[in-house]
């Protein structure tokens, strides 16, 4: 075969040479097609696998790590929930509408392929700067295709976080994240298991959309071909629900052993993956795939990415009543081939055999690379700036409200409430919060939900930043009394081939995982996404948590609001903040600098659980996570959300600034009534966490003071103005 | 009280409209799927919200065509309650069971929110358990609730009565910027000249347990099973 | 020559033809049309001073197999009507022309 | 006769005229289009069995205000390809027409 045909490919010619040895002999192009989509980045995280060894994936609580469509984690009582994350960033910057659609699409069916009833969808997003028509057109166009998957099939957005950088310009981040939940004995594998039994399809036609992150063997290309290969695919939410229903329903009956979505590299992933993972083989008739298009060649069959398809293993005795499940939706099935021994991967077309490879080789046979790694020079530079240079605010004032109205804080119900939460009758707390709240009916428990990351931590600092994702994504969770029981991650970073980016995926990764081993939390599943860079220029590495959480009472949780007058205002946690990587220094003096404040994540750890009782002894009326912009937003959010004011006195010991705008991981602020201030102050001191007092819930202002004096006086007015207003006015 | 909810290809509230009846209420309750031509033994049809048929072309214009549509409407014309709820009050609308059309909320986004209703009229047997005047919190998530009739409809339906909520603030002022999506004269909810078929687009299956925020959307469910009770004695 | 009613089908079927029917569907002018309106800003933004009463609305494009392009007229026209379109807020217009055997 | 530069404003002003574009988008024909399937899928139920190949896009009309047609098409052009449609998924085409000053 000619050299050319696998290097365009993308395929190194050590990739080519140990192809041919797993299969024996040179491939044709069909099959080498196949390997080029299977092997890619993508699909086999050559450049990663190494390094996510590092994550503890199991657990007491954990029934599937990585490696299916989702993990799988039990809640108890018989049941289990089913999470996963993922990135749909490319296709996004592009047609960010479809895009984010698919990307919704996608991991919507991730979650039911298990045979869980999915009940919640986050999303994580990251745009450059708004003052950009692009970005705005780009935001506004995700926003919408988020809503118009996830309200249409009927499960609620129920958290999510979203910022703004110039490094995410022209390479947005879309990550979505879908969670299901199923009686444990539910739970099916992607695995073609039973030899004899049925290969089926179900759902979409196949049409050529979608052939991409793959280039052609150039005598195949042409501007037409290009032209008929658009790298975006348009969803179906109406028949990606159709097909979740249907697909539950066969589930539930036990009408199938085996079931696989189609994800990245369509079914040429299926096929193999699921033939790998059961050690059996598969041998499918492409004459029997329906087409939406006429004329497509075999390779085209097997790596099209059209949405809403889905593939079956079953038993032949089962399939009429299968048949009659997804006929109730008007929905035909096309039986495409069936399961051999031998663990081959056989297609024919026309009659002849087309591919006949080792499902093991293209599913798992690819190389893992370390590539080489290097610390980048802007590193230490950039932790030694010099933050004492930093000029303290003329007005305190001024201050918190230019940063509430910056858009990496201000409110973003402009986005979520185009995003149907309520729908399903579960979300107990939506939006809004430090974690979600979605009940479970079948046993009266809850799930909490979040979903965090940071990229300017990260940049500065990948090894401490992927610990404080993991700290602050589950420190979230312990906000509304939950209890953190599994993660899942999303690593959106740069090329990996180069060893500054691998550095910053290394050192991140290895933090995230010390902080999961020290928080006890298991990470069942996640994503990688590389190569965001456009024109050399990479985006602030981020990795994305979306952690899940169980609470036993759902009645028995927190928010952040003041509700009550009269309540006291108390600092829980650290008292070590920094001015590095805060959102202070990005608004005001337009720098991303500076040494973060350090985590100690024994002492996490510790404030985690004294949350959790606190709010499940219901001694507290409100719990706020201490984030971006430090105490002063974080005051000024927890007013926002309960209508009311406060009065603060800092102390005397640490500058205003630092104090009201300082940044740093365990903090967090509660509000409580004043009769259980021994209870609360009894309990900090067993688990030997810091609990310092500020003031009260009182009047209609936030009033803070320094030493007697007031320093930052906003009202109620002006704080909402500045807080809820700032979207509608730039996206207008 | 025995309901039906009608579940069409992309009906996503059926869940939660059954879930109310039957958990929260206690009230007899089944699905009725959207190819079935008969409805038996049944007080109360409720079409769900949802989106069906994904609401492409137009919301509610396809579902229209079901088979089970023609049960519905004759069903109606024999004095039988039926309520359309968000999506099924578009299904209403698009199968003429009730005046105007419901389109793009005038700023083009979907909104999902709690808003405040204003009970118009409580002579109707969804509102006959509150008082007139009365103010609801009750959740909308649409992107299609801009009410439209031509002024002579419209006219015709203040003079019969037939407006049963309008958008409010929680003082119960009708002002536009109570109106989540740009509906004429702020109407979110109605029902026909006989008053037996109603729409709304809000919630009130969203709205029925403390847990959840509000209860507030139980009155309209304790109305249309008090009416079927007057009804039973008048009888 | 009119067929007789036995052999209607088959003198249908090798008859018919396939006409490519355009169907517009706009709002009423007296609707407002807040796509229209949100479009215009957009343009103007863009620089576009010179765009006006901008309205937006849906294109169905379709082939029909008919006995003669008045027969497919008809039928467009009955779909566009039932279907298409809703009388309430909307109007519609089209064309149907023949697109070949 | 060319206008000086000067009064070149003053000219366009009086001699522009409005032309009404009219701008159908559809998907491409290689991408799937939901909306059609579903309202092929209507009509069949509605008992056109002799419709096929539905495709549903946007149909926009604008007016524009422009020295010559030709320019005015170059502007519905432009308008066409930067906003009205996304050309990774999207195909457009439009007509140009005289409305009377
Ligand atoms: N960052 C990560 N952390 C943990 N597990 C990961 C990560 N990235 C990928 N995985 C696991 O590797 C497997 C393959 O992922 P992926 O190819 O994205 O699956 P799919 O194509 O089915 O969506 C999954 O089980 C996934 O959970
Ligand atoms: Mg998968």
């Amino acid at each position: 075969m000619n050299k050319n045909a696998w290097r365009e490919l993308g395929l190194s010619d050590k990739e080519y040479q140990m192809i041919v040895e797993q299969v024996g002999r040179e491939p044709n192009l069909t099959e080498l097609n196949m390997y080029s989509v299977m092997w890619s980045e993508h699909c086999s995280y050559k450049h990663s696998r190494t390094s996510l060894n590092l994550f503890p994936t199991s657990g007491p609580r954990v029934i599937q790590g990585p490696g299916e469509n989702a993990g799988v984690v039990d809640l108890g009582d018989g049941w289990a929930v089913v999470f996963k994350i993922e990135s749909h960033n490319h296709p996004s910057a592009i047609e960010p509408y479809q895009g984010a659609a698919t990307g919704v699409g996608g991991i919507l069916r991730d979650i039911f392929t298990m045979g869980a009833q999915p009940v919640a969808f986050l999303n994580s997003l990251r745009f450059g700067d708004l003052e950009d028509p692009r970005v705005r057109y780009l935001f506004d166009g995700a926003v919408a295709g988020i809503g118009g998957y996830g309200n249409c099939v009927g499960i609620p957005t129920v958290a999510g976080e979203i910022y703004f950088d110039p490094c995410y310009s022209n390479n947005p981040l879309v990550n979505a994240m879908c969670v299901g939940v199923m009686p444990k004995h539910r739970l099916v594998l992607g695995k073609a298991c039973g030899i004899g039994n049925l290969v089926v399809l179900a759902g979409a036609q196949t049409g050529r959309d979608g052939i991409h992150g793959v280039t052609f063997a150039s005598e195949e290309l042409s501007n037409e071909s290009e032209e008929k290969r658009p790298a975006v695919q348009v969803g179906d939410p109406f028949l990606g629900k159709l097909l979740m229903d249907a697909t539950l329903e066969a589930i539930e009956k036990g009408l199938v052993c085996g079931v696989q979505d189609f994800g990245g590299a369509g079914l040429t992933c299926a096929l193999t993956e699921t033939a790998y993972r059961a050690g059996t083989g598969i041998e499918v008739d492409l004459d029997q795939v329906p087409l939406r298009e006429q004329g497509m060649k075999p390779y085209e069959i097997l790596t099209s990415e059209s949405q809403e398809r889905m593939l079956m293993i079953v038993d032949p005795g089962k399939l009429k009543e299968l048949e009659a499940v997804f006929q109730r939706w008007e929905l035909s099935l096309a039986v495409i081939g069936k399961v051999i021994e031998g663990g081959k991967v056989i297609a024919r077309y026309r009659k002849e055999v087309v591919v006949d490879v080792p499902a093991e080789s293209v599913a798992g046979g690819s190389p893992a690379y370390e590539p080489e790694s290097r610390e980048p020079g802007y590193y230490k530079i950039l932790a030694q700036h010099d933050l004492s240079l930093i000029p303290p605010p003329d007005d305190y004032g001024k201050a918190l409200q230019g940063l509430l109205s910056a858009p990496d804080i201000a409110s973003k119900e402009w986005a979520w409430r185009r995003y149907d939460y309520s729908v399903r009758t579960s979300t107990v707390q939506g939006p809004g919060g430090d974690a979600a709240v979605v009940r479970l009916r079948e046993t009266g428990k809850a799930l909490a939900l979040a979903v965090d990351g940071n990229g300017t931590l990260t940049y500065l600092d990948p090894y401490a930043g992927g610990m404080m994702a993991v700290a602050e994504a589950t420190r979230n969770l312990c906000c509304v009394g939950a209890e953190p029981i599994g993660i899942t991650d999303c690593l959106n970073f740069g090329n990996p081939e180069k060893p500054e980016i691998f550095w910053q995926f290394k050192q991140a990764v290895k933090g995230m995982a010390e902080a999961c081993r020290a928080l006890d939390i298991p990470v069942v599943g996640g994503n990688v996404s590389f190569y965001n860079e456009v024109e050399g220029e990479a985006i602030y590495p981020t990795p994305v948590v979306g952690a899940v959480g169980l609470l036993d009472n759902p009645e028995k949780t927190c928010n952040i609001a003041f509700s009550r007058v009269g309540d006291l205002v108390c600092l829980l946690g650290a008292s070590n903040v920094s001015l590095g990587g805060s959102q202070y220094l990005k608004t005001y003096c337009h720098q991303v600098a500076g040494r973060l404040a350090d985590i100690d994540l024994e002492f996490e750890k510790k404030l985690q659980v004294l949350l959790r009782i606190l709010i499940t002894e219901e001694l507290i009326v409100s719990a706020h996570d201490l984030s971006d912009g430090g105490l002063s937003v974080a005051l000024a959010e927890s007013c926002i959300a309960g209508n009311s004011g406060a009065e603060i006195e800092l102390n005397n010991q640490v500058s205003p600034i630092l104090q009201l705008f300082g940044e740093g991981p365990s903090r967090i602020i509660i509000s409580f009534k004043p009769g259980n201030k021994d209870k609360v102050i009894k309990l900090s001191e067993s688990s030997s966490i810091p609990l310092l007092f500020l003031g009260e819930v009182c009047g209609d202002a936030l009033i803070i003071k320094s030493d007697g004096d007031i320093i930052l006086k906003l009202s109620l007015g002006t704080m909402k103005e500045a807080y809820e207003e700032v979207f509608s006015c730039i996206m207008r | 009280m025995k309901s039906k909810v009608i579940v069409f290809p992309g009906s996503n509230c059926d869940l939660d409209a059954y879930h109310l009846l039957k958990d929260v209420l206690n009230y007899r309750v089944e699905y009725i799927y959207f190819n079935q031509k008969k409805i038996n033994n049944c007080d109360l049809i409720i079409l769900p919200g949802g989106f069906t048929y994904g609401d492409y072309l137009r919301s509610g214009a396809i579902a229209r065509f079901s088979p089970v549509m023609d049960a519905v409407i004759d069903f109606a014309e024999r004095g039988g309650l039926v309520l359309g709820i968000c999506n099924g009050f578009q299904v209403l609308t698009e199968a003429g069971l009730l005046p105007g059309a419901l389109y793009r909320n005038n700023h083009l986004h979907f909104r999902c929110e709690k808003i405040y209703l204003r009970i118009e009229n409580n002579s109707s047997p969804y509102t006959m358990a509150a008082r007139k005047g009365d103010i609801l919190k009750i959740p909308v998530a649409h992107g299609d609730g801009n009410y439209y009739a031509d002024p002579r409809t419209l006219e015709k339906m203040e003079r019969n009565n037939q407006i049963l909520f309008r958008y409010c603030d929680s003082e119960g002022n009708i002002s536009n910027e109570a109106n989540p999506n740009g509906s004429l004269s702020n109407i979110a909810g109605i029902c026909n000249k006989k008053g037996n078929v109603a729409g709304m687009m809000p919630h009130p299956e969203r709205a029925g347990e403390t847990l959840l925020g509000s209860t507030d959307g139980l009155v309209i469910f304790r109305s249309i099973f008090k009416s079927l009770e007057k009804g039973r004695i008048e009888r | 020559m009119k067929p007789t009613a036995r052999c209607l089908a088959a003198w249908k079927e090798e008859n018919s033809l396939y006409y490519i029917a355009k169907v517009e569907v706009t709002l009423k002018k007296v609707v407002l049309d807040p796509q229209g309106v949100a479009v215009e800003n957009a343009l103007k933004v863009l620089g576009y001073n010179n765009a006006s009463k901008v309205r937006v609305g849906k294109y169905i494009e379709l082939t029909v197999e008919a006995e003669d392009s008045k027969t497919a007229a008809i039928q467009v026209e009955e779909m566009s009507r039932r279907l298409l379109s809703n009388p309430v807020i909307e109007d519609f217009c089209y064309t149907v022309q023949e697109a070949g055997g």
